[in-house]
């Protein structure tokens, strides 16, 4: 199978799409000409040409409600943020228009279309840059949240959100672009609202997602040489939670950790707490843990920053406590 | 104060003389018609608004007729009309049954968005209607998205957006012009001037004088016309949309207009005086044509009375309708949320424990 | 005492306030000549002039950042959103240079501002006229979100709110400008922060926020009828939580149920859950229980926005089941 | 290309002729300290970033120095600047100590922001600088609060509010244009057109030339400089200071520069030509002047050398300064986050359990 980044990843699954179906086009600052400021569309324009793979001026809120007005007209846009912290400047756009065209019309107008881009902090880019939007996003009812923490993933998901026919937040995680692993050549679906086991174990169950699973995977890692054997399960799609999965590991282990990068207060992390809490009450030997990022704006310094995110040390000793 | 025969064009590629055909007396009727189909027919939906059978928000837009009507008759039937929550005037003018639209207004299943959307957010995707939006200024994204799809398809069709003279301050309009100016998208924005947003007159919201100004800047053409005179509207109206439709090239217009009522049913109104209300309706549009029909002999007092007697009964019948229609059920509650899935398995949605 | 509406108290703190200090000033739209959509602001204009009663353009993301930054230059303004769900076209400014300005300047300006405006269901606007805002704005690390119930809190938390010293989200309810109630004259503020116990109880703790307490209050009514003893703990802050209060009560009644007005997923009552869980765990004989809105956007009709909301009739049968 | 003697105006208000004093030696020899200076600290930050000592964004701003050093040197000291994410120049210019501005690029405590900031995020109080903001467009509307705060407490001082190029297709932008005239704030908005945001030129992001052309539609003064010929750009911003000062009107101005690295440090910059790059190096603003200087007889080489020595000697005294300081102690990541609480109890924040 290729070995390939999950940029690459990104990118295979862009231009299969583009090529598979004429009404998927890009857009967004730099996607074009400039290859995307992180490289995910580097080729796109030569293939597909300058109608299919746009570049807007700074205006999110300009070219996001291009975007959704294209979709309702039966376009299937793709509309890149450079990164999700610039989606803020057009929130609106994203929550009353592309959530609520389609309920608000009574059905008469579907949004087909995936807002996708970096996100995430640990690049040192300070607090303006740093933002992890899940919580905000998978709060609105009809958005779906998608966050791949592997290449095979990024591919697999991007291919089924760009073919959904409702609006899908496909949130990337910038630390992870170069991150090289097998991905299935050509067609490779992964089914939206899938969790993955990616370390089975028995002792207690991990959750997480995008850039919290490798740090939760090292964490396991780390445990594991003191015979902790955790399961770590790798959500993916952050709404619709997948709850059966989650309860199977719970079942057995009785003891949950949540890895996630959201700030704490109202996360997603305390949505499966809360899920966790309610179905598998009698289950639980513990309370649920979550180990998030700290409640601070994003720190420059490196030192700082990494002490806000959800680190190895943190999640170990999240794990001794839920264990202990 | 309607600016008739004070409109001024901007902009190089505007043609000088009107390229509409002349209508023929029929046409004429069906442009007086739609306009005292909305007239009648809000005026049915305030009687309703009283009587507490429409609820929430209800924007009329009786005083702006000609507005609506005259854009829309210049437009093909497959063209796009999108605007902002005061949409009732637009729905009818595009063509959408007044039946659906009075029963939208009372929140019935039979209603035009399944009793889903209310007075601020009709939608007809048969008629091209893209909404009814509440969010001032919101809608202008979402035209140029209509315009880029028309262009992207090689369709042939131009976008109307509507949008209010207080909605121009809304930083979402102005990415818009950038983004429509420089890709050359056909679409058509009209600032309807009513003088207010809500309580604020313009003098009072928007610096620089007039609108239009504001297209210059983009190098996109600006024309101002009077939206009390229905044949000013469409005679402007048609040089933008021949500009739209052949260079794919946007225009922003100002439409100079008046509402009579409040803001909303619920607005008090006491930021102007009764004496400019009345100043105003001297200009009444519907009157104004009804004694152009007349001068011109195009018609008589008599066939125009019956027309009045048409629509009059039009709006009973649409309330009458809206009032029998069913209420949705509770369970359309959890419909039309998501599209149904055509080329991925279907994504295993579950609701949230409660 | 007095006996007036929360509109009247929300007018009085804004008087008082404006009256104490000359920094003070509100703007937005038609709070001036217009007195305010909601008439909050009524006889403000008259009172102190257009130089501190300022009617703005349709600008959110214009204004809002003219708060933040006549805050940062030493004023302390009180910025109204006609209604909180207008706030999301300028969650930018709010979030990214309200909430973060202090940080990133090392301390060196502070932003003391209020964003206050009605919020919430229940009067048939339709979907982009209904958002209950708390979790979005509380998941931001250094926003003080505060939702009051009553009139007394409205009065004195919107007078604390103006006097702290740093951004606040004061989020009223549409549903209660009419509510009437005894409201202490002239000098009266609560404490930011704290919550409080609108009905002893024993049997089950519910907690509530803004309209959500009176649904909770009328609910406990109810259930009192059939011999059970619901304690109403009315957050008034949501963020800070006043987690100390909550565990009294918990302790006492061993179960909960959270009522709110925010879409389920990652609302305020998961992350409340959360703490409970894991603070509390013990303590708990039944899992938390929320009662939110339906995971879906806003209806225009009547009674299926009542559906939507979390009702007394759920509320009811949410405690049944917590007690079951 | 730059525009020197091309310059354009417009508004009826501005002054005709410069109302800057002339300046004495002493001060034009501080204008190139300035420049250099800049020029100087960007070279060694660049280089210190090359060692990673500096991380995440690095935008520099070699190549516009004028236009900071001469924007500012028409301020009194009081007067208030809020810029972008490129903001060390305007930092150095409005007298930042180079120490705590590279110290801040490094993440150390003793950075301006006590390294919490970083590149992208500088500010001090005590320079009435308001920051360095990394949401393109984003400090336009903080722009006017600080001008309200001014007017509304009476200071008679004024702020300048600078931009990008890219950055005025950015809804806050507009929003904040119509708020700065209609509410006559005395702010002057400065366009730093570079010609490019990150790779896309001008002309593939902003419809309408030139870009100062906007601020016609707010009947706001308008008015375009040389951003490489620093007594251009000081005559030019001087009217508009004046015009905000005496009559509290704003202006916008476009000024037209260049920038001689990536946008930022890791930009390759395959968006424009080497060709192009060394044509706007023979306008470099610093070399530029320096002819200027020796031309008209105002200072010799040595002197302007033993300047560069001296900025050089600072630059690296930054850097050492930097280097040797203390990163930030784990506490202060608690820090800096709330006001103290003066006026009621303080809040009772608690951390949330993790
Ligand atoms: C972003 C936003 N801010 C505020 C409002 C509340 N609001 C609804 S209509 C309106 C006035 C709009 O005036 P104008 O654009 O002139 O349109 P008109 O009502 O005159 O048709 C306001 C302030 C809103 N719906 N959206
Ligand atoms: C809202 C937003 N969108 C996108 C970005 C990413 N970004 C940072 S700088 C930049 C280009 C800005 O160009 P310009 O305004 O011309 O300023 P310059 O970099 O030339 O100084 C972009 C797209 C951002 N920081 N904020
Ligand atoms: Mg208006
Ligand atoms: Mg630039």
């Amino acid at each position: 199978m290729q070995v390939i980044t999950y940029r690459e990843a990104l990118n295979q699954a862009l231009s299969e799409e583009m090529e598979r179906d004429e009404r998927v086009f890009l857009c967004g600052e730099e996607v074009a000409e400039y290859d995307g400021a992180y490289k995910v569309s580097q080729g796109l324009l030569k293939k597909f040409g300058p109608k299919r793979v746009i570049d807007t001026p700074i205006s999110e809120t300009g070219f996001t409600g291009l975007g959704i007005g294209a979709a309702m007209y039966g376009l299937r846009p793709v509309v890149e943020f450079m990164t999700w912290s610039f989606s803020l400047v057009c929130y609106d756009q994203i929550i009353n228009n592309a959530a609520q065209v389609r309920y608000m019309s009574g059905g008469q107008f579907s949004v087909p279309i995936v807002f996708r881009g970096s996100s995430g902090g640990g690049l040192q880019v300070g607090a303006t840059h740093s933002h992890t939007p899940e919580n905000w996003y998978a709060n609105v009812p009809a958005l779906t949240v998608i966050t791949p923490a592997f290449p095979d993933d990024a591919k697999g998901l991007l291919k089924s959100a760009i073919r959904s026919n409702n609006p899908v937040c496909f949130i990337e995680n910038e630390k992870l672009y170069g991150y090289k692993d097998e991905v299935p050549e050509g067609e490779h679906l992964i089914p939206i609202g899938k969790g993955k086991i990616r370390r089975a174990g028995n002792d207690v169950t991990i959750i997480s997602n995008s850039g919290s699973t490798h740090r939760a995977l090292a964490a396991a890692k780390l445990l594991a040489e003191d015979n902790i054997d955790a399961e770590v399960i790798d959500l993916r799609t952050i709404k619709p939670l997948d709850f059966d999965l989650i309860a199977e590991s719970v079942v057995k282990t009785n003891r949950v950790v949540i890895v996630e990068e959201n700030k704490p207060y109202a996360g997603w992390g305390a949505q499966v707490t809360y899920e966790i809490q309610k179905l598998l009450f009698d289950h639980l030997d513990a309370p649920v843990n979550r180990i998030t990022s700290l409640d601070v704006p994003q720190p420059y310094n490196g030192k700082l920053e990494q002490s806000v995110l959800p680190n190895e040390e943190r999640i170990i000793a999240g794990v001794r406590e839920t264990l202990a | 104060m309607p600016t008739a025969d004070k409109a001024t064009k901007k902009g190089p590629s505007l043609s000088n003389s009107s390229i509409l055909p002349p209508l023929d007396p029929q046409g004429k009727l069906q442009l007086y018609r739609q306009m005292l189909l909305i007239r009648r027919f809000e005026e049915k939906a305030a009687q309703a608004f009283q009587q507490a059978k429409i609820k929430g928000f209800c924007h009329l837009y009786i005083g702006q007729e000609a507005v609506a009507v005259g854009t829309i008759s210049t437009l093909t039937a497959e063209d796009a009309v999108i605007t902002a929550y005061r949409d009732h005037g637009h729905a009818l003018a595009r063509g959408m049954d007044a039946n659906s639209c009075m029963a939208e207004l009372f929140g019935k299943i039979t209603g035009c968005s399944r009793g889903k959307g209310g007075s601020m957010h009709f939608f007809s995707a048969e008629k091209h209607f893209y909404g009814g939006h509440g969010i001032v200024g919101g809608q202008s994204a979402l035209g140029i998205g209509l315009a880029f799809g028309q262009k992207y398809l090689n369709t042939g069709r131009v976008t109307i957006c509507y949008l209010g003279d207080g909605a121009i301050n809304q930083g979402a309009f102005h990415e818009s012009l950038n983004i429509a100016a420089l890709w050359k998208l056909p679409i058509i924005y009209v600032i309807e001037n009513n003088g207010y947003a809500m309580g604020t007159s313009v003098s009072r919201s928007s610096a620089g004088d007039p609108l239009v100004k504001r297209a210059d800047g983009y190098d996109m053409a600006g024309i101002i016309a009077d939206g009390m005179d229905i044949d000013d509207v469409r005679a402007k109206t048609a040089e933008a949309v021949n500009l739209a439709r052949t260079e794919s090239l946007p225009t922003l217009m100002e439409i100079r207009t008046y509402r009579y009522r409040g803001h909303s049913m619920s607005d008090p109104g006491n930021y102007r005086t009764r004496e400019e209300i009345e100043k105003y309706k001297k200009f009444d549009p519907i009157l104004l044509y009804r004694t152009r029909l007349l001068d011109d002999k195009v018609t008589t007092d008599n066939a125009l009375e019956a027309i009045d007697k048409e629509v009059t009964a039009e709006a009973q019948a649409a309330y009458d309708f809206a009032d029998k229609s069913e209420e949705p059920a509770f369970e359309t509650v959890y419909e039309d949320i998501f599209s149904p899935e055509d080329q991925i398995d279907e994504i295993p949605r579950r609701n949230l424990p409660l």
